[in-house]
Order: C-alpha cells, then sequence, then structure tokens
C-alpha cells in the first residue's frame, strides 16, 4: 500500500569506502518501512549501484548493521519512525571495521578477535554417547545463558570506544563469548579461555562504558561479562594459575 | 613482561582499594583542619605526635604514584597517538617523581 | 551512542583522575616546601583567599567524585553483578556532592 | 578463459547453511590434511536459514520416542512420496547429530529441570520430539558450528556467488565451480576434487516468501544447467502465517510464530470475522496446508485487510500470557510497528520450504560423479510435506555425511581435471549479458515473477493456472534475458545480484510449473483444485524433472516401499 500522503524522507546514504562522501536522496515514506527498507528503495529504485548488506531480514543473522543517525543499529528490525528526526536519516557503514564499499563493512577482524579470545567450546567428552545433564537452574549455566544469545552484528563492536582508542581490544562480543564458555560446564579448557582474555588487548582493556548494552539489539549485557571475566583473571593470575 | 597490561590493571585496581580509605581519611583531616583554623604548627603537632600519621600519607603517596602513572598511561595511550615504549617510561617517570614529592612531603610532616 | 549515564560517569571519572594526576605534583611540592613552619603557615594564609577556597573545593569535589566513582567501577569489577548498579552512579554523584557542599560550608562558615 | 582467476581446493563446499557447515567439519574431522574451501554468498554463518530456525530439531531421544516413531510421522507427514531409505537414515543420523552438536560443537540446547534435554511440540508428531533452544535454536547451531569452522583453518570464500557447475572436458564428471567475487566483480573458477551443493533451495519466487534475502535456487538452477534430476519440485511448502505490510518493505512474508494458533490466537478476515471453522474442525489449529489453504480462499474471495491479506489476533487472550510466552514475537513485531498483543496482525500464508530438490545417494553422491548434494537443495527425505524439525535435522544429518563421503572420494577417486573451457566462457557470458542489454526495469520483472508464482502456482493450483503461469514464466525468461543493467560498477553491484536470482528463480519456478502440472492429484503441499482427492498412495509416484535444451522435461517414477508400505507401519 502506497501512501503518497506520508511524504517524503531525505535519506543521506555514504558513499564510497574509507574516503567518500555523503550522497542525498529522497525515499516516500511508507506507514511499515525498516531503515533496511530505505536502503533498499535507494538500491531498487534510485541507484542500483548502492552496496549493503543483509540476510534473514528478521533480526537473527546480524548481518544489517549499520549507523543509523550517528547510532549502530540492526536496520532490518528498526522502524523508520523510531530513527528519523524532522524528516532525516543518516546512514553510514558501522564504525570500528574497515568499509568494502558504501554500507558493506568487512566483518572479519570481528570474527578473528572472537577467535582470539578462544571464543570456542573445546570439548571435554566429544565422544560422549549422552547429551551431559546440566540443571537448568545450575548457577553457572544461568550465568552462561544469559549471555548465548548473539547474532554476531557487531553493534557493540561499533558502539566501543574502546576497540577505536585501542584497535586491538577484544572488544564486547568476543568477550561476552568467552564468559559463556568459562561458565560451560562442558567445556574442556576454561581456563584456556581464561588465558586468552588476559592477554595485553584482553578483557581488563574494558572501561564500563556500557555502550554494548545501551546498543544490543537483543539486550545482552556484555559489560557484566567482562565484569565476570576480569574477576576470575585476576583471581587466577593472584594465584598463579594463569 | 608476559601479560603486563593485566598486571598494571591489578596494581591499578589494588592500588585504588587502598587510596579509598586514605582518601577518606584525608578528606576528614582537611575538613577538619580547615575549619578548625588550625595554624601550621598546631598540624604538624598534631602529624608528629605519632608515626601513624606519616605511615598513612606514606602509604597514600606510594598507591598514588602507582595509581596516578598507570592511569596516566592509559588515558595517554587512549587519547593520543604516543603509544610505544617511551611511553611507559614516561610513565614510570611520573611515577617516580610523584613518589619523590611525596615522600619529601611526607618526610616534612613527620 | 555516549548519550546516557555510564558513559558519563567514566567522562567524570577520566577527567577527574587527570585533575588529579596533574594537581598533585603542585599539591606536593608546596607541602615539601613546608619543610618550614613558617613556610606552611604562609601558605594556609594564601589559601585563606576566597579564590584559592574555590579552587580546593574543586579538587576535593573532583577527589569525592574520583574516588566514589572509582568504588563504584570497583564494585562493578570484583563484586557479583548487579542490576542496581545504575543507581550507584547517582549515589556516587550525590556523595561527591554531599563532601563538596561539607567542604564550601565548613571552610567558607 | 585468459584473464579470468584461477584456484585449486581438494573440498569446494557451496552454501554455509548447516549442511555447509557440518560437511566442512566432519571432512576435516575425517582427513585434516585436506584442504576445504568454503564458497558463500554472503558471509559465513551469517546467511541462510538454518540460522533462521526458530522451533527446533527433531530427535527421536525422548522417553517413550522411537526411531520408528519418528520415520512413520516423516513418512505420514509427507504422504507416502519420501524416499525411504533417506528419511529412515535421517531419523537415525539425527540421533547421532544432536549429541554431537552439543558435545562436540557445543550447542547449548534447553533443558528440563531435572537436567536433560527438553522436547517440545511440534504440529504433526505423535511425541514430543523437537529440541530447541528458546524460539532462537538456529543462532545457536550455526554459531557454534562457525566458531568451529573460523578456528580450523577452513578457508573462506565469503560473498562469492557460484554461477555453475563446470564439468570436466570429456564431460565425465564435474571439474569445478566457477565463482562471482561479489565484492569485486571478477570471475573465479575453482577447481575442485569434490564439490558440495548445499546452497539451501528457497522458494524465494513467491509474493510472500520466509527465507533469507540470500537464497534464490542458484543451487537447483545450477544442478539443472548441469543435467541433473530434481525431484518432487512441485512440493512447496507454505506457512500460514506470514507479516504483510506492503511491497515495499522486506518485513513482509517474514514467519509470525505458529504457536500463536496452538495458544489461542483467532485469524480474522477483513471484516474481523473468524472463518476456519468453514474449512476444518480443529479451527485456527488444523495443520498447516489447511490453515494456508483457507486463508488463501477468503483472500481469494476480497474478504482481506487493507494490504490484501487477514488478521491474526491475540486480543481476546490474556495480555500478560501472550507477553510472556511470545516475548520475541511481540517485541520483533512493536520493532517494525504492530502490536500483537492488543492489536489485528495482517497475515498471509507465505512461500517457506521446497521438498523438492536434487536426486542424491545415501552418502550424498549426485548423478555428477564429483558432485555431492545435502539440505534443502535436495528432494526425497521429506516427500510431500516437512514436518517442523525435519528441515534442520536434513541439512545438519547429510551436510556430515556428504563431508565424510567427499574426503573418502577426494582420497579414492579424486583428482583436479581440466574444465570444459568453452562451459567457462559460455557460463561468463550468460552472467555478463545484463551489461550489454539496455537497461530495464528489474523490479517489475521481479514483482511480476512473484505474482505469478503466487496466483497460478502457488497455494491452490489448476491446469489452467499452471498453464498460464508456465507460459507467463517463458515469457519472463525472454524478457530477463533482454533486460540489461546500467553500465556501473560491478564491484559489490546488488542489483547485478538481483537479475543473477532472478535467472534461477524464474528456471526454478518452471521446474516447480512443469512437475506440478504432471501431479493430477492433492496431496501434502500440493493441490490441484481440479484434482483435490489424494490418489492412490500404494501406486505413488515421484515426479523428476531435467532440463533438456531449454525445455524441462517431466517423467514419474514409482515410489519405492522399501521400509514401510501404505496401511502398514513400524512404529
Ligand atoms: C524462518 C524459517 C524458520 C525455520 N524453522 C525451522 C525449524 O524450526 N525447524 C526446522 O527443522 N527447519 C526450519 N526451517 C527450515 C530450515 O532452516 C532449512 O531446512 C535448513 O536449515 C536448510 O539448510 P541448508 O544448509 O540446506 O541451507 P541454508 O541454511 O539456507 O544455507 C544455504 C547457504 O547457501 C548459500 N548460498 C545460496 N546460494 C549460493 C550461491 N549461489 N553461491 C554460494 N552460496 C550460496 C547461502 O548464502 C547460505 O549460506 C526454517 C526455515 C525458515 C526460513
Ligand atoms: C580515592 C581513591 C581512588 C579510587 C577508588 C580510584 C579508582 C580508580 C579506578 C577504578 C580507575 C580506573 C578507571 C578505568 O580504567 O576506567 C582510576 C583511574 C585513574 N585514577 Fe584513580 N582512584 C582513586 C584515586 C586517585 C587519585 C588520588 C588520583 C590522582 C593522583 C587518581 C588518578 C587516576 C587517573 C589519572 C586515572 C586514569 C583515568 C582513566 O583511565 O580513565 N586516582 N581510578
Ligand atoms: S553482543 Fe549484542 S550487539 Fe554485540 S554482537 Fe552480540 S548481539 Fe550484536
Ligand atoms: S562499550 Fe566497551 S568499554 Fe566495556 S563496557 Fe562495553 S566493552
Ligand atoms: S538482516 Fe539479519 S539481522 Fe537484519
Amino acid at each position: 500500500m502506497t501512501n503518497a500522503s506520508l511524504g517524503t524522507l531525505k535519506v543521506e546514504i555514504w558513499r564510497g569506502a574509507e574516503e567518500g562522501d555523503f550522497e542525498t536522496f529522497e525515499v516516500p515514506s511508507q506507514p511499515s518501512q525498516t531503515v533496511l527498507d530505505l536502503v533498499t528503495y535507494v538500491q531498487r529504485k534510485l541507484d542500483p549501484s548502492l552496496a549493503y548488506r543483509f540476510a534473514c531480514r528478521v533480526g537473527v543473522c546480524g548481518s544489517c548493521a549499520m549507523t543509523v543517525n550517528g547510532t549502530p543499529r540492526w536496520t532490518c528490525r528498526t522502524h523508520v519512525q523510531k530513527v528519523a528526526s524532522s524528516g532525516r536519516v543518516r546512514i553510514e557503514p558501522l564504525r570500528n571495521l574497515p568499509i568494502l564499499k558504501d554500507l558493506a563493512t568487512d566483518m572479519a577482524p570481528f570474527f578473528d578477535k572472537g577467535q582470539e579470545a578462544l571464543g570456542r567450546f573445546v570439548p571435554s567428552d566429544a565422544r560422549a554417547s549422552e547429551v551431559a545433564t546440566i540443571p537448568p537452574d545450575d548457577p553457572k549455566r544461568k550465568e552462561a545463558n544469559a549471555a548465548i544469545e548473539c547474532i554476531g552484528c557487531g553493534v557493540c563492536y561499533s558502539a566501543c570506544d574502546v576497540v577505536s582508542w585501542q584497535p586491538d581490544y577484544l572488544g564486547p562480543a568476543a568477550l561476552n563469548r568467552a564468559w559463556t564458555l568459562v561458565n560451560d560446564v562442558r567445556d574442556g579448557d576454561r581456563q584456556g579461555h581464561l588465558k586468552a582474555v588476559a592477554e595485553d588487548a584482553g578483557c581488563h582493556a574494558c572501561h564500563g562504558h556500557q555502550n554494548c548494552v545501551e546498543h544490543c539489539p537483543v539486550g545482552l549485557n556484555p559489560t557484566r561479562s567482562i565484569a565476570g571475566l576480569k574477576r576470575l583473571v585476576v583471581m587466577a593470575a593472584l594465584k598463579g594459575e594463569l | 613482561m608476559k601479560r603486563l597490561e593485566l598486571w598494571l590493571y591489578i596494581a591499578q585496581r589494588g592500588s585504588a582499594l587502598v587510596l579509598a580509605p586514605l582518601v577518606l581519611l584525608h578528606l576528614g583531616v582537611i575538613l577538619y583542619a580547615v575549619s578548625g583554623g588550625l595554624s601550621a604548627a598546631e598540624i604538624l603537632g598534631r602529624t608528629r605526635s605519632t608515626m601513624l600519621w606519616p605511615a598513612a600519607y606514606g602509604l597514600f603517596v606510594v598507591a598514588a604514584a602507582i595509581h596516578a602513572a598507570i592511569g596516566l598511561r592509559v588515558v595517554v595511550r587512549e587519547w593520543t597517538h604516543w603509544r610505544n615504549r617511551t611511553l611507559d617510561f614516561a610513565a614510570l617517570g611520573f611515577g617516580l617523581v610523584l613518589l619523590l614529592l611525596g615522600l619529601r612531603a611526607v618526610q616534612a610532616i613527620a | 551512542m555516549r548519550n546516557h549515564a555510564s558513559y558519563r560517569a567514566f567522562l567524570v571519572h577520566r577527567l577527574s583522575g587527570l585533575g588529579l594526576a596533574l594537581f598533585l605534583p603542585i599539591h606536593l611540592i608546596v607541602l615539601g616546601l613546608a619543610v618550614e613552619a613558617s613556610a606552611l603557615d604562609g601558605f594556609l594564609r594564601w589559601s585563606e583567599l576566597p579564590l584559592v577556597k574555590a579552587a580546593e573545593t574543586i579538587l576535593v569535589v573532583l577527589l569525592a567524585l574520583h574516588m566514589f566513582g572509582g568504588l563504584r567501577l570497583l564494585a562493578i569489577e570484583l563484586l557479583p553483578w548487579s542490576d542496581r548498579q545504575k543507581n550507584w552512579i547517582g549515589w556516587a554523584a550525590a556523595a561527591s556532592l554531599a563532601v563538596g557542599a561539607g567542604f564550601v560550608i565548613r571552610t567558607f562558615a | 578463459m585468459s584473464g579470468l582467476e584461477r584456484h585449486q581446493t581438494d573440498l569446494l563446499i557451496l552454501g554455509s547453511g548447516g549442511a555447509g557447515l557440518l560437511a566442512a567439519l566432519h571432512a576435516h574431522d575425517k582427513d585434516p590434511s585436506l584442504e576445504i574451501t568454503i564458497a558463500v554468498k554472503g558471509l559465513l554463518g551469517k546467511s541462510g536459514c538454518t540460522r533462521m530456525v526458530q522451533g527446533g530439531y527433531n530427535v527421536a531421544l525422548a522417553p517413550g520416542d522411537s526411531l520408528q516413531r519418528h520415520f512413520m510421522d516423516t513418512i505420514e507427514g509427507g504422504k507416502w512420496l519420501n524416499h525411504q531409505e533417506l528419511a529412515w537414515r535421517l531419523v537415525e543420523g539425527a540421533v547421532e547429530r544432536i549429541v554431537e552438536l552439543e558435545n562436540r560443537w557445543g550447542c547449548f540446547f534447553d533443558r528440563n529441570p531435572d537436567g536433560r534435554l527438553h522436547f517440545k511440540a511440534f504440529a504433526g508428531q505423535t511425541v514430543d520430539r523437537t529440541v530447541h533452544k528458546g524460539d532462537l535454536t538456529g543462532i545457536e547451531i550455526i554459531n557454534r558450528l562457525a566458531e568451529q569452522v573460523w578456528a580450523r583453518g577452513i578457508k573462506r570464500m565469503e560473498e562469492h556467488r557460484a554461477i555453475a557447475l563446470i564439468p570436466s572436458r570429456d564431460g565425465q564428471r564435474l571439474s569445478g565451480v566457477l565463482m562471482l567475487d561479489i565484492r569485486t566483480g571478477e570471475f573465479r573458477f575453482v577447481a575442485a576434487k569434490a564439490v558440495l551443493l548445499a546452497t539451501g533451495g528457497g522458494p524465494t519466487m513467491y509474493l510472500y516468501h520466509t527465507p533469507s534475502g540470500d537464497k534464490s535456487c542458484d543451487g537447483l538452477a545450477m544442478a539443472l544447467r548441469a543435467g541433473l534430476k530434481l525431484r518432487d519440485m512441485e512440493m512447496v511448502q507454505f506457512h500460514p502465517t506470514g507479516l504483510i505490510a506492503g511491497k515495499d518493505t522486506r518485513i513482509t512474508g517474514t514467519i509470525i510464530e505458529e504457536g500463536l494458533r496452538g495458544a489461542g490466537g483467532h485469524i480474522l478476515d477483513g471484516s474481523g470475522e473468524r472463518f476456519m471453522h468453514k474449512y476444518d474442525p480443529r479451527n485456527e489449529r488444523a495443520t498447516r496446508d489447511i490453515v494456508s489453504r483457507g486463508m488463501y480462499d477468503q483472500m481469494k474471495a476480497g474478504r482481506t485487510g487493507p494490504n490484501g491479506g487477514v488478521f491474526i489476533t491475540m486480543k481476546h487472550l490474556d495480555p500478560a500470557m501472550v507477553r510472556k510466552q511470545f516475548k520475541g514475537m511481540v517485541t520483533r513485531c512493536a520493532d517494525v510497528g504492530f502490536d500483537l498483543v492488543s492489536g489485528n496482525v495482517e497475515v498471509v500464508p507465505t512461500a517457506h520450504y521446497m521438498m523438492g530438490g536434487v536426486e542424491y545417494a545415501l552418502d550424498c553422491r549426485t548423478s555428477l560423479p564429483g558432485l555431492f548434494a545435502a539440505g534443502e537443495d535436495t528432494g526425497g527425505v521429506h516427500g510431500a510435506n516437512r514436518l517442523g524439525g525435519n528441515g534442520v535435522a536434513n541439512s545438519t544429518v547429510y551436510g556430515g555425511i556428504a563431508g565424510e563421503a567427499m574426503a573418502a572420494f577426494a582420497k579414492s577417486d579424486g583428482g583436479i581435471v581440466a574444465p570444459d573451457e568453452a562451459a567457462i566462457e559460455a557460463a561468463v557470458a550468460d552472467t555478463m549479458r545484463p551489461f550489454s542489454r539496455k537497461s530495464g526495469d528489474l523490479n517489475a520483472l521481479r514483482e511480476r515473477l512473484y505474482k505469478l508464482m503466487w496466483d497460478d502456482v502457488g497455494i491452490i493450483r489448476s491446469e489452467e493456472s499452471l498453464k498460464r503461469g508456465e507460459k507467463a514464466l517463458d515469457d519472463l525468461a525472454a524478457e530477463l534475458a533482454e533486460t540489461g543493467l546500467p553500465q556501473t560498477t560491478r564491484a559489490f553491484n546488488l542489483t547485478w545480484a538481483d537479475w543473477l536470482s532472478l535467472d534461477s528463480l524464474i528456471l526454478t519456478s518452471r521446474a516447480i510449473a512443469a512437475a506440478a502440472l504432471r501431479r493430477d492429484d492433492s496431496r501434502g503441499a500440493h493441490y490441484r483444485s481440479d484434482f483435490p482427492e489424494t490418489g492412490s498412495l500404494e501406486k505413488s509416484e515421484n515426479t523428476v524433472v531435467t532440463l533438456e535444451g531449454n525445455r524441462i522435461a517431466v517423467t514419474t517414477t514409482p515410489v519405492a516401499f522399501t521400509r514401510v508400505r501404505p496401511g502398514q507401519t513400524l512404529a
């Protein structure tokens, strides 16, 4: 349903790579319109060469994050109404990641840091023929569960000033994942995860800004996870276990 | 040094824990001193009457030197482009200067 | 992006820390000079000047802000997570103000 | 072809859904010395539908469940069209795989209070057997698998689109795959000892559809062009409740959870009246296909909301219950401007899954030596209808099997063989074609495809509509071939990508229409208004589609009841 009476939006979009400029487009307003829809409209109807990324369009793949009026967001789940200020929307690629083209960034550094933080399960009993019995109200399980549903969108990584000030910093998402593993009773190398986040650009570099918490679209709390890691890492270091 | 950043972090948080009660104490002292309108001789008389005061201020100075040097180093690393070895030495230098100045002052009240 | 309490708390903490780090050496030099009681008296007299008093007040507030803010941070990092941590910012600010007010009342009254 | 970048790898895997990632991990396990490359249209682990799995994963592990029961549910759900050996391997493999996902890759599935796996109910099943992580099961599975792949030094070719399967010079086997590097717009030919087709099908040619935007039936189109047989292509599953909010929003088509109907949600026509009682005594709780057809019927009759759909509403239910039990759905709706708790949300049936696909063997070989297939690109496991929870089981079970088979194949039969250069050249020319044509309106073509598939080859079909559809598809194909693109950069050119997707979708749509015309009875997801009854189950046949020249050819083969015959049961 098109609704001409809703007027148009001025949409400023970053064009180019690291070097580039904003280009302004006029996009008709719709009652149901996400930021991703604005970008799609521009690519389909106004400038076919515009580059951006999305996949699921429902907030599970974490491909579509961009900076919208200065704030990193998942664009497929952000209604234009929520972000437009006096009919203007400014859309840029995520901060803290290399720009490939227009709105698409290279997310590899973000995932590389996940690995640096040993952000992967290390089996302790890979050949076991049964699934481990873990009561859901076990405190460790609860701790891990609270932090597990990360969609890897990079919004927190882009929102975190420490990442931009210390480019080596592992960042909120990688540390958050490490925290789930440290609390995973099935994991075979919990000490290994701690060691990984105790390296020079590890958990202790976080200053608790909480930009990550404020912006995580799925409501995770990386600050809490990082604080947990800091405690364990300090204890381990003082005990000489690292 | 292996895991230098982690140890600096630990030292900074550790020194902060030491500083907190001492700063409270110091705040109490200044409030008391300024409102009591004490003269220099009176203040010094009190501080010199027991070793507790110089000891407390000595600890304060040591902790503050560690804490502030590490703190400044982080700020400079994050807010400027200065982030190599020379910064480490500069921070160390800052800490030492702070320590020397502080010890001299403590000596004055001891 | 930075428009929220935790980030402002960080900024206050960092700027107060910087302020303290820059002021402390000066403070210590002055104190160190005061090996002689008379010099200290001079210092105390100098510190009676309103402008100096105001500056000192600011420093005391900075120290209080930095300390309470720092304690808040230490609590977040060392104690188990509490969802009330957001309120601590308010408490830290209030405590710092109280200290500042106390200082003002005592020095000027 | 000169000027073409050439690569070699031992195993090349197309797609990074459940099938692709497990294939890579199993192949690596089997032989860590192999060089494995995953090429994927989007980012690794961030594209495809496995990640979107909400409901969960069927596995016969619950107390009181058995392989036999899971198997029988699958066969009966599939209306006896399943390849029974494949279905059996699925239910068997699911048990292995779920344990492996937990213990080896670290997936974190929900537990009962006693600490054992939780199994939830899913439609069409006689036992609660669906393992899950909240209602975001797919994220958990794919995140865990992607981490492991990332850790293993498996090569990534992200944002690379597979364009064509290239045979060897003698045409006897597969040589490799022609890829388009989306970021640069350059072509690459990747030769491999074995290739896995795991691009995940995806019925995105319908006006309303659920799959992720990167899926466009490229795998099926490539398979057809490479001479492979596709079976049961008429079987396209529609999910009854997709959001509808106009054609200019990508929200349209995305799923509103099925559980809402289960929890007592009502479906209303445009004037606010319930209607499902006219179609089934279970009302809104009838099966997916029946609810979809009921809704479609109302829409045809014009009793619709402003966007042409009907409504789902929960407002007669306890708002606190709705908010709590459907938290994710409520916020998702709210984010995009709908009130699920106290409003009417406009919905339509939406194309969800393709039961049909490439014919393959139990070890995932296809008829083209060197080419393996797994996941939604394949046909056979599900028959005429897929049970909720069997989709991700299918991709992960067969992905793993394919990985091992490919590693073995690479060792025994595999070698890098020279490609048919003429085939590469032809594929490059086809792909570059739009740059040498006058730029045209791609959006109009896409909308025509969406509409014609929805109207004529959709939920309710007839000989008349299917013939109309076939004709329209042929016209569209011809028009697309003459529709060009503006002369802009080839790097990260999404509009070029749209053109290529349309090309794959039109070809696959032709296969669907042809198979649907051939099946003259109604069963499972396939409904013919001119043949509303289900034919003899005993005489069930599978349709088989191939591409001959530019013509779609359809044949049928009788279903082999290798384990159980209609009327019998194993459970
Ligand atoms: C919203 C939704 C919910 C679902 N819920 C469930 C559920 O609860 N339970 C269940 O069992 N099933 C569910 N399914 C079905 C299930 O997701 C799929 O059956 C299954 O995951 C398919 O896995 P796959 O590996 O074959 O393909 P996918 O996971 O779709 O992966 C395909 C991959 O191939 C890539 N690709 C595509 N084309 C190309 C190309 N040309 N070149 C290179 N790469 C390419 C894609 O980018 C992607 O990485 C759901 C599906 C959807 C859409
Ligand atoms: C009173 C007790 C004190 C406490 C509890 C305290 C606490 C802290 C903490 C926790 C930090 C780390 C902040 C971070 O990394 O984000 C910090 C930083 C810092 N502190 Fe203190 N501190 C105290 C006193 C002092 C004093 C007396 C000085 C000055 C001499 C000082 C100077 C600094 C500086 C410069 C920083 C760096 C700021 C930053 O990294 O943002 N602190 N303090
Ligand atoms: S923690 Fe949140 S913001 Fe960060 S990557 Fe994960 S989902 Fe995105
Ligand atoms: S924003 Fe960055 S500083 Fe820490 S609390 Fe979050 S990681
Ligand atoms: S497109 Fe997947 S999260 Fe937005």
